[in-house]
């Protein structure tokens, strides 16, 4: 099995989303509040997992923009649950790749006075190993 | 000792692709009766049961199995062709090797195995086969079509010209159902009512159609060709003798705040109304919730302007009981609630509507008359957006699993319509796939888009956002140009999934007709019975049976009416011989088959037996095999083993166990 | 015999089927190409109200590994009550069975209707799989019924 | 009425406010909140990846602890209740996550899902009955115009929430009627802030809230409620002229008259 094939399985397997009951209706896309933040869009992410196109998913910086706020999730038809790809793309990255978006030295400056623990606790899980 | 043949069907490759034919022939000769086994190609062909004829005759054969496709297939033609041959057609049983063995099964050596053992089952079960005979019971020469829309009618028009009498029960007052709702119809654009209105006055004036709006069946009894059915005549609070249709007393009438069916709610009516203007009949009826006279006590309006004395409050329902040969289900359809698509906002904006309530804005008898305005502030729109597949192909419960198939096309229709008595307004379509299958449906799309510049966008709508300043946001995708759209609109139109009508259900078990998980009845063959459901004497008519536009409809409601007229123009029907019977050595005239029969065929008799030389007389059970419709329960819960089933007997059950578990 | 022994295990599953919902949604499963192991053999049945409780322990004497009925969805019954006394039935004779060493996994009742030959197929696969974990039925088997 | 409860992380530090008005207000009310013992963080966003038990298991615990003293599980962060509610939608469905924990936890009885996680809001919905709150607001908010902002963690994924309708909800606006003031409704109520993207993005949260503070502005909102400490930082942070945003508790408490006294202590 070549190496893009396994991770695609892998990516199936964390997420527990099979990407084939996907119908190309674009909801996930239309909907998603980080559009345009991203480089790799909600639906075509489904078909990159699909086409085990896994190589520029993990380069991607969509894994860093969404915001798990399961809009895609919500309103898909098909339920295929985009989100939990990306999430398990990033995973993916940051568990075998050392991938790390957030680096310990740089928290200090992002800190402010108002800000939430909730705020750094989730971050770090999304972020981070 | 049964002499019993073997015919091995390959079904082309369907089954020897995957059955080793030859083998399960081969092995069907070890067992205990066979005197003769075969393989052909094709056995439901002329030539293969030629070859059933002729072993039949050549080698005197007692008994039949055809290994093949489902019995619910060609049992009937296997029996028949053995019949011709002179064999009881009983005598025949089918070992089904295809849709239970080589469609299911990749593997030969494993599905021959199978093939082999359920071969054994047929054979073993024929060996205790013995000749039965049908009896007879009568038609009742009259059909019952249950839904007044163009599918019943159109059904009950061609029933009724073949000169059988027909009644029509409609739930709502009028006939007309959804088609009387529509403006336009593609691809032609001709008007709805101007073609629906005709047939539904020949409806009513057809001297062997018989109408009861406002009903509803109650209860249904009997079977194929003796239906008996009660239909609750709601009451009406109007005599349909005396009305003369002047319709003063709805003009008169105080309380007009009821939402209008017939308009979807979009504006409202009297208490007392017809739901439109055509109606059939035009006598209307009092709505009991809205009416004044009815919650006070006080008002009698209606009853005072009426000229012709019609109006009375004491009316009560009214039950008709009247016996049918056939039943033509056409209960048609309604669009699904949109409580689970709130990102549209259908329920935040008055400015998102559906395709049904479009309709009621297009027609010129509708709330605005017919023209395109914001239910908002009255204002025209200048920028309309449809939403494709609103509930339809959906995976999860929210919605539908299936096409709706109609939405494509009666959007063409109205961004076209509204193209061309607009101009002004510009039109856009979010769509997930166009799908246009139907004669001239194609070139109707490609119209819009080409002459009409309606602008049609590949992706789906993720949200519609009502703005501060009335106008409408939609947020959706443009696939091709792999952008988000935000679009500013005043109007959204949602071309919403359609569901069969309520209460379809309930009409399906009081039939004990299939239906399926998503409220559609089953039709007996999805190819080849498309318009019959598996339960004898009864035939489905348009939506009820699966979405259909209004030809479809019509050709389907024809085809139901032939079906039903090929049942009424028998006068006897041979009833199914596979009943139960109770040995009379063995019963002990206990009551409990009577009490789980749910026919009512089994009563008792006093009768004198002769066991083992004691001659006594004994209460017996007795099945009455006309009403006996062969369901068995008696048979299982007989506690002394007196009852068996013809054709399913104890024995021939036992029979396939032990061949399946040898 | 040492030999048999080795050899995969193939159990011997009995289905009795309704001839209105369920063998239909049989048929469907087969024209809709959904595969179960062959190890199901189907018996039709005018209703599941026609199923004797001695069929079940017919086949379990004979040496079935495990026997599913299936019938119209309650409600459903082509004959409109059938299926429920089925269903009393079966909860009774399934509940001694289990009493006298024939697990509950190896019976079953499951209403499956003539649309839904998905269903079908996914239910005679669980039911196969649940029968492999269970292993061969030995409780009931009765040498003595063996030809 | 004694419930178990879940403060969770940001209620014990910055978002005091958000956890002492509850308690004051469910005391008025007639019911109490039992802090769960040792609790520890939810993790804040719930694992999504199906094949992670560790990060589940301080959910596990809480529920479990919940589960022994027989207590529903009260919740007040959006986020804990978002965490906790899908793991125990886990341990009641997944099979394979359900042996897994309780391999981890070797509990005397295995959990399963048996507690019932109710947010603070559903409680005075389901148990007390906002006609109930009703009746015991004491200086009802009459004339103020208060947009409810849910955010997404509350209503989504919808299935298993089952908080509301989640395109269409309205248990905040019954709340906002309860305490005599008049919601204000409008679309973008159920749309993300940004959440944790703002600790790297701000402008992308920045954009984000600035469409729900637009959006319920023009809708003539004076001030928002929210239940989640991160939605009410990003929604403060966001906007220079934005509209006031109160944790609900505060004006609840506000509304039964015990606001003063929770800030006397």
């Amino acid at each position: 099995m070549s190496s893009e094939k396994k991770q695609a399985e892998l990516i199936r397997e964390i997420s527990g989303v099979n990407p084939l009951k996907c119908m190309k209706c674009g909801k996930c896309s239309a909907t998603c509040p980080a559009y345009n933040e991203m480089d790799i869009k909600p639906h075509q992410f489904v078909s990159y997992v699909a086409n085990e196109n896994i190589e520029a998913l993990v380069q991607s910086k969509s894994l860093w923009k969404c915001l798990s706020c399961f809009a895609c999730v919500e309103r898909c038809p098909r339920d295929v649950q985009p989100g939990r790809l990306i999430d398990a793309a990033r995973q993916v990255v940051v568990r075998q790749r050392g991938g790390n978006y957030l680096k310990a030295d740089e928290i200090p400056e992002l800190l402010d006075p108002e800000l939430p623990q909730q705020l750094l606790v989730s971050a770090f899980r999304r972020y981070r190993r | 000792m049964q002499r019993i043949g073997v015919f091995v069907c390959h079904c082309g490759s369907n089954i020897a692709a995957t059955v080793d034919v030859k083998k399960v022939a081969e092995m069907a000769l070890l067992e205990p009766g066979v005197v003769h086994a075969e393989d052909y190609q094709y056995m439901c062909s002329e030539a293969g049961q030629e070859k059933i004829i002729e072993a039949i005759r050549e080698k005197n054969l007692t008994g039949v199995v055809v290994c093949s496709c489902s019995p619910r297939m060609h049992e009937t033609t296997f029996r028949k062709a053995a019949e011709k041959a002179g064999l009881n057609p009983y005598m025949v049983e089918i070992a089904n090797i295809r849709e239970h063995c080589s469609w299911i099964h990749k593997d030969m050596e494993e599905a021959t195995k199978k093939a082999v053992i359920l071969t054994r089952a047929a054979i073993a079960k024929v060996n205790l086969n013995t000749p039965l005979k049908p009896g007879e019971s009568r038609v009742t020469k009259r059909a019952l079509v249950i839904g007044g829309g163009i599918a019943g009618i159109q059904t009950a028009l061609d029933i009724a010209d073949a000169g059988y009498e027909v009644d029509i029960v409609e739930r709502e007052p009028s006939i007309g159902g959804r088609m009387s709702q529509l403006d336009k119809t593609f691809p032609t654009l001709d008007c709805s009512a101007c073609i629906l209105t005709p047939k539904m006055v020949e409806a009513s004036a057809h001297e062997k159609i018989n109408i009861y709006t406002y009903s509803e069946v109650e209860k249904v009894s009997g079977f194929v060709g003796d239906f008996t059915v009660d239909i609750r005549k709601k009451a009406r609070y109007v005599d349909m003798d005396k009305c003369t249709g002047c319709g003063v007393c709805q003009e008169k009438c105080p309380s007009k705040k009821a939402p209008s069916e017939f308009n979807r709610g979009l504006n409202t009516r009297s208490a007392i109304y017809t739901p439109f203007a055509q109606a059939i009949p035009n006598v209307p009826v009092i709505d009991t919730d809205s009416c004044i006279k009815f919650k006070t006590g006080k008002c009698g309006v209606c009853s005072k302007v009426c000229q012709a004395g019609a109006i009375d409050y004491t009316q009560k329902d009214e039950i008709v009981s009247q016996k049918y040969g056939a039943i033509v289900v056409a209960t048609g359809f309604d669009t699904i609630k949109l409580d689970n698509y709130d990102e549209y906002a259908y329920s935040q904006s008055k400015d998102v509507i559906t395709s049904l309530e479009l309709e009621r804005i297009m027609n010129a008898a509708g709330p605005t008359k017919g023209h395109l305005e914001r239910f908002s502030d009255g204002k025209a729109p200048k920028e309309m957006v449809f939403i494709q597949c609103v509930g339809s192909r959906c995976a999860d419960d929210r919605g539908k699993p299936y096409c709706s198939k109609i939405c494509c096309m009666y959007t063409a229709k109205h961004a076209m319509l509204i193209r061309d008595k607009y101009p002004d307004v510009n039109v856009t379509v979010f769509y997930i796939d166009v799908r246009t299958p139907g004669k001239n449906f194609d070139e109707f799309y490609r119209r819009a888009v080409e002459q009409y510049g309606v602008n049609y966008i590949k992706g789906q709508v993720g949200k519609v956002i009502p703005q501060p300043n009335g106008k409408l946001l939609v947020q959706g995708s443009d696939l091709l140009d792999n952008r988000q759209i935000l679009k500013e609109a005043d109007m959204v139109v949602l071309a919403t999934a359609i569901e069969p009508n309520e209460g379809v259900r309930k009409i399906a078990t009081m039939l004990t007709a299939s239906i399926d998980t998503n409220n559609f009845l089953t039709e007996a063959h999805a190819k080849l019975r498309p318009v019959e459901s598996p339960t004898a004497g009864i035939f489905l008519s348009g939506v009820c049976q699966g979405p259909k536009d209004i030809p479809e409809t019509v050709a389907q409601a024809g085809a139901a009416a032939v079906k039903a007229i090929g049942l009424l123009a028998k006068d006897k029907l041979l009833t199914n011989p596979c009943t139960a019977q109770s040995d009379e050595l063995l019963c002990n005239g206990c009551s409990t088959c009577a009490n789980v029969c749910p026919y009512g065929a089994i009563s008792y008799e006093d009768k004198e037996v002769n066991d083992h030389g004691i001659r006594e007389t004994r209460r017996i059970a007795v099945v009455n095999s006309a009403l006996c419709q062969g369901c068995g329960a008696c048979t299982v819960t007989c506690p002394s083993g007196a009852m068996d089933l013809q054709g399913f007997s104890n024995r021939q059950i036992l029979a396939e166990v032990d061949a399946i578990c040898r | 015999m040492s030999i048999e022994a080795k050899e995969e295990f193939r159990p011997k599953i009995v289905a009795f089927c309704c001839n209105w919902c369920s063998y239909a949604g049989a048929d469907l499963a087969g024209s809709s190409r959904l595969g179960y192991p062959a190890d199901v053999k189907i018996i039709r049945v005018p209703c599941s109200c026609r199923v004797n409780p001695m069929f079940i322990l017919r086949a379990f004497e004979k040496g079935a590994d495990g026997v599913i009925m299936c019938g119209c969805h309650p409600g459903d019954c082509h004959y409109s009550t059938g299926n429920y006394y089925a269903r009393r039935r079966m909860t009774l004779l399934f509940s001694m069975l289990d009493y006298i060493g024939v697990e509950n996994g190896r019976t079953r009742v499951e209403w499956v209707s003539a649309a839904e030959g998905v269903k079908f197929s996914t239910t005679m696969n669980e039911f196969v799989e649940k029968i492999h974990s269970l292993g061969k039925n030995v409780r009931l088997g009765d040498l003595r019924c063996r030809n | 009425m004694k419930y178990s409860y879940y403060p969770g992380c940001t209620l014990k530090n910055k978002a005091k406010a958000l956890d002492v008005y509850a308690r004051a207000s469910a005391k008025a009310l007639g019911f109490e909140l039992e802090e769960i013992k040792d609790w520890q963080c939810c993790g804040g966003v719930y694992p999504l990846g199906s094949d992670e038990i560790a990060t589940k298991l301080s959910s596990v615990r809480a529920l479990n602890d919940a589960k022994e003293k027989q207590q529903d599980l009260v919740t007040l962060c959006s986020a804990c209740h978002h965490v906790i509610k899908r793991v125990n939608d886990d341990m009641k469905n997944v099979e394979d996550i359900r042996t897994r924990a309780n391999n981890y936890m070797k509990l005397d009885e295995p959990y399963a899902g048996e507690t019932t996680v109710l947010h603070f809001l559903e409680v005075l919905r389901d148990r007390v009955g906002f006609d109930t709150v009703k009746e015991k607001v004491k200086n009802p908010l009459t004339g103020k115009k208060i947009g409810a902002y849910y955010g997404c963690l509350l209503l989504r994924p919808g299935k298993i929430l089952e908080f509301d309708n989640p395109e269409n909800p309205k248990i905040m606006e019954d709340f906002i009627r309860a305490l005599g003031a008049e919601p204000v409704i409008y679309p973008y109520r159920n749309e993300c802030c940004g959440g944790y993207i703002s600790l790297k993005e701000k402008e992308m949260s920045g954009n984000m809230c600035g469409n729900i503070m637009e959006s319920a502005k023009g809708f003539g909102a004076d001030l928002l409620i929210t239940a989640c400490p991160l939605c009410l930082y990003n929604l403060n942070a966001s906007t220079q002229d934005g509209l006031p945003v109160y944790y609900f508790t505060e004006l609840l408490a506000e509304a039964l008259g015990v606001k003063e006294e929770v800030a006397q202590v």
